[in-house]
């Protein structure tokens, strides 16, 4: 029964569209594996997975929820697979004219991601690293014109999209996935970098399957899949 | 009945089976509507005071015209000024039994309409039940407090449905008598329901005999009661010897 | 004094207005090739039919446990009573992702019954039965306030009445109780049913989101939402369209007994 | 037959158990300085602050324009009320990220009354007022089909009796359907405050987050159960102990009108 | 009452300011019980029925205790097999007049029992009502079912509050007859409230005088008028020379 059961992958919600075809070419390579995943907050499935959840791999967008399973003997080893990086959105129709990151002082309704998300510290990182590349006070003038701080990326994607915010600071995975929204790249000494680990469940009952899994994103296949998604490449061991 | 009608009712209606039509008129003498069980004497009086509209015809009460299926005058219940005691008592479970008499009395002159329905609960021998809810009250309680509430809101016009169908029988006979003195004193007109002989009687009522929908006799309790066109009639009056005369009709 | 009626009834309809525009502002923005775009869509067909055999066995339970829950809290007025009454709305007043955290804490592996359970080969989250759980925990409050008002309102000499003609307890309440309490208990069974329809956090949280096993609508609809907002509308809508359809149809069946005297009510509201 | 009552009645108590047990299982697993920790946590006074304004305004929009819709749908049973009846319950039906969606559609910058509203320099989506408008939206249901099922069982004989003492339909409406009613608006009421202070993914899409401005208790449990599980559910308990409480008071105050005589109704029952 | 009495009732209990203490006994001649509104007659059968536990007493039907302070015997309603018509009909609302009949009459001679409830309906007048639900029928109307519906069930005994009280005078006459042959016929003691001579006339009743919660008269109905106690009394039987007879206390 345990061998019809589908690979199993928890991940991280801003990872939807990439995992799908990373399961895709995966099924194609491996003929008869099946994969499946279940999608949430990085420290929702964190959660789950302690509870007794029945995943094969967790990847995460954060290192620290991963780290932590492994620590308390949940997952094997951590793995980064992929990297991200922040960009700013405004909606097609562009209601505050924003062509450039410096631009971002002019807009209205600025959504961010809180601080309690991944997403959410690394707009911190930026902004507090702007203040001083950039012109002084440009952090807190933007963080004034803050409207929500969303508790996911593709929340405040959402929010551009549907015109109700002037401009929103997010993956470009997120950005390039998103139709309805226009990227504006922010300048390379002011950006962090994220980082997207993966790990193999403990418990799982299709351990080899899942390191294979782990193995086929860090292949140059898999990571050209995650580079058309927007993840940065460079990572492959 | 006389030139003198302070109220005529002119009804045609139909409820689930029953098709009433009937026409009636009173002055200041009470009227009663006596007939068997399911004659619509209920259903009639929700029509008079506004529960239903009938299909067709004309009711007057005063110089009021409080329906009229010709020019399609319908006054709401609040306009047509009836007092309405229902069949089953209908006492408002969330007030107490001075609140409740309380209710139809104007509000503005609070403490004076509390000793008014003080004194009007006094009269129908239910004083000592003022600070009572319904829910603590036997069924004759209840009903006099039904028509203590019915009374002092001084209507045009009485609609009181068995009134005293739950009291024991001293209640019922002092309650007659105030309600002859008490009608006599406020001369409105009144259409009182009862099976029982001694209402008729004792209020010296005017008497309609409502058999399946239709008025199947009238007039004057001694006169109805000497000529009965009906079983139903003579049972009423208790006649003796069973001769119907022949009806109206 | 016809004004003043208006003005009241009018607060009323800006009311209702507001609970239709949401839906009705989504259909106007929605296309109908969207429509029949989120119809098509491959997260639709398997998660509709899991959430209906989902909600329907939810409300099944809710329905049987909910409905002697009900009659109990309606029986009395003690402590015991008082309490219960205003616990069963616990799961209300918390938000639906913490009550799904409280029910892995119970249901769980490492759960109070997670481990006695998981001993006789039942496992319980990220399961189907994790779904329905999930949904009767969000709902039952619903269908248990509603009846227990309706019980409320049932003339204990009619229970009486039954009791002497040779019911027990049990008897009366199933042959007189109940039957006199239908409409408020098909209103509450309706709003038990759609508030278990449109459950998302506690599912998310204990279910999880596994296509086909633990998907249901919402989870489908929210992970669409994050990738394709139209296609996320177009489900909803055709969902909340279904289910307006069903509700409608409940209330022209319940609607067929006869009930009050329909012409006098409305001639004196 | 004492062994049919007790297992009809096991199923009940079986049923609160579920509802409770959720609660228990993270009251079990936090400790007590979790929970003092959980009360010190910068998200909760700001947000439990805003989430008691804005539920009490939301619950006072609610009674206000819902008890005469309700009285409205109770009044017949045409066809106008039952398609009303069936609507109400939309809210409830879609996943409440897409009822935000679709308030954003309706009073957002560019939905359907969101330029009209711009013009007059209201802003709704983002504020205070968004988070009210996502409460009423959700909860409203709730009351409203329970203040329906209450009016439907006010006797139509009493009505008549006040209009014909001189109550206008608005005047009986006040005077006698709604006292006689209460029980039923007081529960219903009860239903909505705790959906409405339960309230997470409206408000989230169509007010966003703001500490202080729309962040509510909900919001700043599932956002502090992103970085912190242990803070988040000891800041739940600590607001499903405040709402129980709450709730067991309003029954209390509500228990002191005599109703129904207790003695027998339990021992009939 | 006499040694071979079938059912006694030995009762002390409160209800809100009234206190029942009373001690009620019978044989299968049936016992009327009358006295003003809010002595506690409805209280009385209620407690009978098993509504409510009285605070002290013990209450026999023939040879089962249905009731006993001392000993803890307290029989559940369903138990204690009485057929009790409550004030103001209690009719169910979901059930048809046949319905609300055949509910007592064991479900499992589906076809037979509802020949048995049409045949009662029909003894009392109410045979062309069978399919009509009780908020499509009168006040008279709903009392006939009522009837109907305790007598069918075949108790050990019959507790009957005011039973015809909203019946018209023809039904009256024809019920109080076909009561008392019924009556006769099965043989059960029956316990019946009325304000009306004329039922404990027709049923030839033993009459009981509830007062205040108190006994303060009881016999076969023309002792009780030729002595009466109370005003209460001499009112009921319309004595017309007012001197009362000492009580008996
Ligand atoms: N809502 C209703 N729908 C259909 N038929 C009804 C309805 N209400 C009453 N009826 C029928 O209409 C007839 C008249 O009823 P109504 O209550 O007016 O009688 P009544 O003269 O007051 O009788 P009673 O002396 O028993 O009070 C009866 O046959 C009754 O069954
Ligand atoms: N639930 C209650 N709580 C307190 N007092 C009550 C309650 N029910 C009835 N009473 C009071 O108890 C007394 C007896 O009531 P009961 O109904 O037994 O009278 P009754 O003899 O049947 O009168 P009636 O002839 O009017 O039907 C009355 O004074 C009544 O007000
Ligand atoms: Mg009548
Ligand atoms: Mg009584």
């Amino acid at each position: 029964d345990s061998s019809e059961r589908p690979l199993t992958v928890f991940a991280a919600s801003s990872m939807t569209e990439v995992m799908q075809e990373l399961a895709l070419a995966f099924e194609r390579e491996r003929a008869g594996t099946r994969v499946r995943f279940n999608h949430a907050g990085s420290q929702v499935l964190r959660l789950q997975i302690e509870r007794g959840a029945a995943a094969d791999v967790f990847v995460s967008a954060n290192r620290e929820h991963a780290e932590s399973l492994a620590g308390a003997g949940f997952a094997d080893r951590v793995t980064p697979v992929a990297h991200n990086e922040l960009v700013l959105v405004v909606p097609l129709e562009n209601p505050a004219g924003l062509n450039t990151f410096a631009d971002l002082v002019r807009a209205d309704r600025i959504v961010i991601a809180d601080p309690a998300v991944p997403a959410g510290q690394y707009t911190a990182a930026l902004l507090s690293r702007a203040e001083e590349v950039m012109a002084e006070s440009f952090g807190t003038r933007v963080l004034a014109r803050v409207v929500s701080r969303e508790n996911n990326v593709r929340l405040a994607r959402a929010k551009v999209e549907l015109g109700e915010a002037d401009a929103a600071i997010i993956y470009r995975s997120d950005a390039l996935s998103g139709a309805r929204v226009r990227a504006i790249e922010i300048p390379l000494d002011v950006n962090v970098r994220a980082e997207y680990v993966a790990a193999v469940i403990s418990d799982s009952s299709h351990h080899e399957q899942a390191r294979a899994f782990v193995e086929f994103m860090l292949s140059v296949g898999g990571q050209a899949i995650f580079e058309r998604h927007g993840f940065s490449a460079g990572v492959a061991s | 009945m006389t030139a003198s009608a302070v109220w005529t009712a002119e009804i045609e209606a139909t409820l689930g089976r029953l098709r009433l039509d009937v026409c009636l008129s009173g002055d200041l003498r009470p009227v009663a509507l006596i007939g068997p069980n399911g004659a619509g004497k209920t259903t009639l009086l929700r029509i008079l005071a506004g529960a239903r509209s009938p299909l067709r015809g004309k009711i007057e009460i005063g110089d009021v015209t409080i329906f009229d299926s010709e020019d399609g005058t319908d006054l709401a219940p609040e306009h047509r000024r009836v007092g309405y005691v229902p069949q089953g008592f209908g006492l408002f479970p969330h007030l107490t039994a001075l609140g409740n008499v309380a209710f139809g009395v104007a509000a503005d002159r609070s403490s004076e309409s509390q000793r008014q329905a003080a004194e009007m609960l006094r009269h129908v021998g239910a004083a000592e039940l003022e600070a009572r809810l319904p829910i603590r009250l036997s069924g004759g309680e209840k009903q006099r407090v039904a028509l203590a509430r019915a009374l002092i809101a001084d209507p045009a016009m009485l609609l009181l449905d068995e009134p005293l169908a739950a009291m024991d029988p001293i209640a019922r006979r002092r309650l007659r008598a105030f309600l002859a003195s008490h009608l006599a004193q406020v001369r409105r007109p009144t259409l009182v329901v009862t099976h029982d002989l001694r209402d008729v009687k004792a209020l010296d009522a005017f008497v309609y005999v409502l058999e399946g929908g239709r008025i199947s006799q009238s007039g004057s309790w001694d006169d109805v009661a000497s000529k009965p066109t009906s079983d139903f009639v003579a049972e009423f009056f208790d006649v003796q010897d069973r001769e119907l005369s022949p009806g109206c009709e | 004094m016809k004004w003043a009626r208006a003005s009241v009834l009018s607060l009323g309809f800006l009311l209702l207005g507001l609970l239709v525009v949401p839906a009705m502002a989504l259909l106007v923005a929605a296309s109908p090739a969207e429509l029949a775009q989120g119809v098509a869509h491959p997260l639709f067909g398997p998660s509709l039919w899991l959430s209906l055999r989902t909600t329907m066995l939810s409300l099944a339970i809710v329905v049987v446990c909910g409905t002697p829950l009900a009659w109990w809290l309606a029986s009395a007025q003690g402590w015991p009573q008082r309490l219960a009454d205003a616990l069963v709305e616990l799961p209300i007043v918390m938000p639906p992702a913490v009550v799904g955290i409280g029910l892995l804490e119970t249901f769980g592996r490492s759960g109070l019954l997670g481990g006695p359970l998981e001993l006789l080969g039942i496992q319980v989250a990220f399961a189907t039965p994790a779904v329905i759980l999930a949904q009767v925990t969000v709902s039952a409050p619903f269908y248990v306030q509603a009846a227990a008002a309706a019980f409320r309102r049932v003339d204990p000499d009619l229970l009486l009445v039954a009791r002497t003609l040779g019911q027990s307890p049990v008897g009366a309440f199933a042959r007189v109780a109940i039957p006199i309490a239908m409409p408020g208990l098909v209103s509450g069974g309706a709003l038990a049913w759609a508030r278990a329809l449109g459950e998302f956090g506690a599912t998310l949280l204990f279910a999880g989101s596994l296509p086909g096993t633990t998907q249901t609508m919402p989870l489908a609809i929210v992970l669409a939402l994050e990738s394709d907002v139209r296609a996320a509308i177009a489900i909803s809508l055709v969902l909340a369209g279904a289910a307006v359809l069903l509700l409608l149809g409940l209330r022209l069946v319940a609607g067929l007994r006869p009930s009050d005297d329909a012409t006098s009510r409305s001639k004196l509201s």
